[in-house]
């Protein structure tokens, strides 16, 4: 019934959203999601729902499921390398299993 | 000695003012551990009507201004964005640490212009009954831009790696797109072309200062938040924050008076003129440089600029009111 | 001849109206790629409060109405809604392509009613002093619910599956429910038999213009974004989207004006009826049809309504005025 | 018998009042489904509001009262918010199930002080005419915090674990640091200390009735969503909410009664205290009892505070402005 | 210490919101968190915090974890072959390991 | 490329979010995200994005990346024996892969 696939999650700052999204498009990668919120890292704290001055520093975590982990790798590989080296922001893999395996 | 006198009685006065009072109100409830706060879509919607207030009062009064009055007054406003950031080079920069981007990055926030410190001058000399051209409010995009733009370039000079050259015409159709500038502009295109005077006097023009009452509020609250940040860099980022205003201030009054001067510059747009100088951007300016200056630090430049210059800025505006008062013998 | 120049100056006087101002200057910051947007949560309140609004003026006015007088229009607005979807099931839906749902649910937001359409009206027609009876837009579920239940009604004999009988009475109960009728409906009984005159002078009256100038912003800036959608769907839509509302308008118009003969149903409710007629939902339709018309395409009724109907029947207010100016020759 | 007359005509025509038709509108479109909702970020917006209104318009008159006068009443109602809790542990908390903290949880809730019914108050006695002493809303930490540190300690004693000391000066800052007192406090020292009549007047004055409205509105949907939660919880708790508004009041009445004939504390200032009394805290307090006594069930508390304890202290309003006009034969 | 469980994740519009939350509580699942966004796939672009016209259409994420993972492939079909055939919307499984078992 | 790391989700109310975010610290986490939401379980109803009275009982998820699974375990373990005995809230563990292996 499921299929195996892989769930990339990307939290950035909402200002490198843009070029995650055309990453994603780019990989050819059909679809994802969105989720505003805020935490704490190397880089400090970023609040969530409280006033923040500049919206373009609010956190968001992308969560983009792929059927092909190399795309998926490809993908995060670019992001760490030429936009997180000195930006805030992680990377995660994670497997899951999906049902209509066409859709991804 | 009277005219010190009078000064520092203008100035007593002026400090009293409300919108200062938010400001140092909400820098009190932080120090505090106070747990209110001001949800982000309120924030956000504050300043879309604050700006759009601005614009659509500008654009209102444009319509029966003589716009060749505005060219002198624009030609310094640019002038001191594009100074204000070549000192701070030449001061800030060489005294900031390893990395010249970190100062020169600070030094554009402070050549750009904050909305929320330009409300606020708006509303302080109103109660004082300073009055001012209309336009001197739509001045803003003149000195932001030009100092935004000129920290960027001077950013990829000092890195040397002289190949990437910034192309200035999309830094300055990004800027235009942002929230806020966004908002001014439609504002000033709505309030000279349609006829929106009747929901600007029962709408923007009321809540103005309601709005500006809480940014004040959150721009104290962000203003102590970010401290421990700026404790984190070099000691002469407070110092740059704590005197720049100042400086920059002074420059924007004494070029406005030459501009009251050459063309009957009004006392209040002179003001105006010196607190946008004053200014440091908080809201528009950071993303932009973030976007085009990555390697620089920015705990350094927004420490710097909302953590010490916008709340000296703001309160450094009785200050040229009352120069004003004093030099213009209001 | 001079007849029809009275009324091409009275639409050009219309057509400067800071509301419909709003609404184009949403379109063309959207269309110039501003990053300024909305927040969701002020967007939400705006809808609440223009509604509550609206029916809050209503009941406190139908307090010393008879209510007799609203039997005839409101029959009216009932057989607008119908006749709207029938037109458009015999027009578009044979043209617009293989599934013959899409066409009737576009139809069927065509013949429901805009809020925001129906609020800038009011705002217009009180700038131009054309007066109506109090009662007027508490027609609006009498024009609404009927044209979205013919709406399903059709879709299903379409599909032939006889089997589901649309259950007439959870759909009218779920429309009831809907946020913009709830708050309506609210004000309404409030307004009836409350004394809210207090709240209503200080608060939802002042208001008014202002959240509707934010939300004619929002309206624009979404009919821009949703172009890009309409375009995947048949020519045939955007077509309809153009013409429709006006045909809808002028329907609405004659049989407000058999009510003005009839029983006296004055000029502004005759306008009022016409800008119902001619509005298409986009908030409050959308849903119901989605959840019972679920093999239609959003993209192609949200899009001709959201992207074409609902501007073309805001920019087509002045036109109604205009038209009772002349006809009423006020 | 006449007095009786015209207590219960001044009665019904203040429960006619729009302030508590809200509230009885909320509860009623909840209970027919509607999907109307309030933005949270609106909610959050409202409440800070409506503390800085309360805050700056007594902290603006405070600046030409005698504090002197304030020391009797404050001493009342902090003897109210720890005897009402006192009367809860005797009464309730013996009758309401195994665990003794939900009881005196509850009392605790009964004890501290609505925001919101403070607000209503204020309005409805506006309409009434009933002037107060500008101090008196200012009140409301005086018997909010000794109300809830009373429960917080009693709650301990029940537990027989007498080791851990509650940190009372803990519990107060926390109290104080929540976001409905911080705005209070922020804008009772702004008031004081700077000038903010203007902002007060264009802007926190104006705004005050119609979003206390949304509020309403807020609190009725909230009651009904609850009461589901509290038919989990003892019949006592119900009975509880019903009564205790009544005897609170009564009692604060009372209390006022006396300091109106010690010191001369105006009958306005005596039925804010009755409402004080009367009202359970449902924003502020829960979270505090829930940090400090997390053994005892939120689903009671809550349930008979929210549900059931703010509606009928909300509808009490009138019955003390009654009582006052009666007794005071105003 | 830990007990397997599996994580089923439904993405859909707020219209299908009660429809899926019932679906879960008749499938006797004791609890799942909701989480408001936005996403891209192929019904198009939902966008998040910015004003949308109909509240209905915004993204949520629905998040369940159960321990018996039968359940969790019987609503996942459900929604998929029910729901979700020309409505936008998203479901996949993920691995878990939960503490107090009892509580799933 | 990646390195397998563990991914703690921690679903409770904000009025214990200080409570979890002082645990991550202790424990040496350096970094965590914060997404507000809403939910349902065993104490009922939280509603997300609507009006409710008392902020501090809103749902927020805390989602921590660590390469450590045994001090993952220790804060689940202090969490559910120590707040969430008797307060809403529940604690999950995911396997993921992450880049930059130095910044976890
Ligand atoms: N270990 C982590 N687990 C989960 N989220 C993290 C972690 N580290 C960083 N983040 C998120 O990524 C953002 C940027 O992190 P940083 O680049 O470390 O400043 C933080 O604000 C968090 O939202
Ligand atoms: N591959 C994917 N990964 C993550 N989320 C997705 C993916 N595809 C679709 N979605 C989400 O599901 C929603 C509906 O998708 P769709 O049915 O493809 O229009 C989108 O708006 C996204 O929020
Ligand atoms: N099985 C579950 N799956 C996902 N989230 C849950 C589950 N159970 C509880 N929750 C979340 O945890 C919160 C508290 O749960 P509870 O302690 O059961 O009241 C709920 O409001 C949900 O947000
Ligand atoms: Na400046
Ligand atoms: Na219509
Ligand atoms: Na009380």
């Amino acid at each position: 019934m499921t299929t195996s696939a892989v769930k990339l999650t990307v939290i950035v700052e909402r200002l490198l959203k843009p070029a995650v999204e055309q990453l994603l498009t780019k990989a050819g990668v059909t679809g994802w999601s969105v989720f505003p919120g805020g935490g704490c890292g190397s880089h400090g704290l970023h609040r969530a729902e409280a006033a923040q001055l500049v919206r373009e520093f609010a956190i968001v975590k992308i969560e983009a499921v792929l059927r092909d982990r190399d795309t998926a790798e490809s993908i995060a590989r670019t992001l760490t390398t030429q936009y997180l080296a000195n930006q805030p922001g992680i990377v995660w893999l994670s497997p899951v299993e999906v049902w209509r395996a066409g859709k991804f | 000695m009277d005219l010190f006198l009078d000064f520092l009685a203008a100035f007593g006065r002026q400090l009293q003012s409300p919108t200062l009072a938010f400001l140092l109100g909400g820098m009190a409830i932080a120090a505090l551990g106070s747990r209110l706060d001001i949800p982000d879509a309120i924030y956000r919607f504050i300043v879309v009507v604050l700006m759009l207030r601005i614009g659509l009062g500008a654009g209102i009064a444009i319509r029966e201004a003589d716009l060749s009055e505005l060219m002198l007054p624009a030609l310094a406003a640019s002038v001191l964005g594009v100074v204000i950031v070549l000192i701070g080079r030449l001061t800030l920069a060489p005294r900031a640490g390893p990395r010249p981007e970190d100062g020169i990055a600070t030094a554009g926030l402070f050549g750009a212009v904050s909305a929320s410190t330009l409300a606020a001058a708006m509303v302080l000399m109103e109660e004082d009954g300073l009055r001012f051209e209309a336009w001197v409010p739509a001045l803003y995009p003149f000195m932001d831009i030009p100092a935004l733009i000129t920290a960027i370039v001077l950013a990829q000079l000092a890195r040397k790696s002289g190949k990437v050259r910034p192309r200035i015409s999309a830094i300055i159709v990004d800027s235009l797109r942002g929230s806020a500038l966004s908002a001014l502009g439609l504002g000033l295109v709505l309030g000279v072309i349609a006829r929106p005077d009747p929901v600007f006097a029962s709408f923007y023009d009321p809540l103005f200062r309601g709005f500006l009452s809480i940014l004040m509020l959150i721009m104290g609250m962000e203003a102590w938040a970010r401290l421990a940040e700026l404790r984190r860099v070099a000691h002469v980022y407070a110092i740059y924050g704590l005197t720049a205003p100042l400086v920059h201030g002074a420059l924007g009054f004494g070029l406005g008076y030459l501009a009251h001067l050459a063309t009957g510059f009004s006392p209040g747009g002179v003001v105006l003129l010196a607190v946008m100088a004053a200014s440091s951007s908080d809201i528009s300016g950071p993303p932009t440089l973030r976007a085009a200056i990555p390697s620089a630090n920015p705990a350094a430049y927004i420490g710097a600029s909302t953590s010490i210059g916008t709340p000296v800025a703001l309160l450094s505006i009785p200050l040229w009111i009352a120069l004003a008062d004093v030099i213009f013998s209001l």
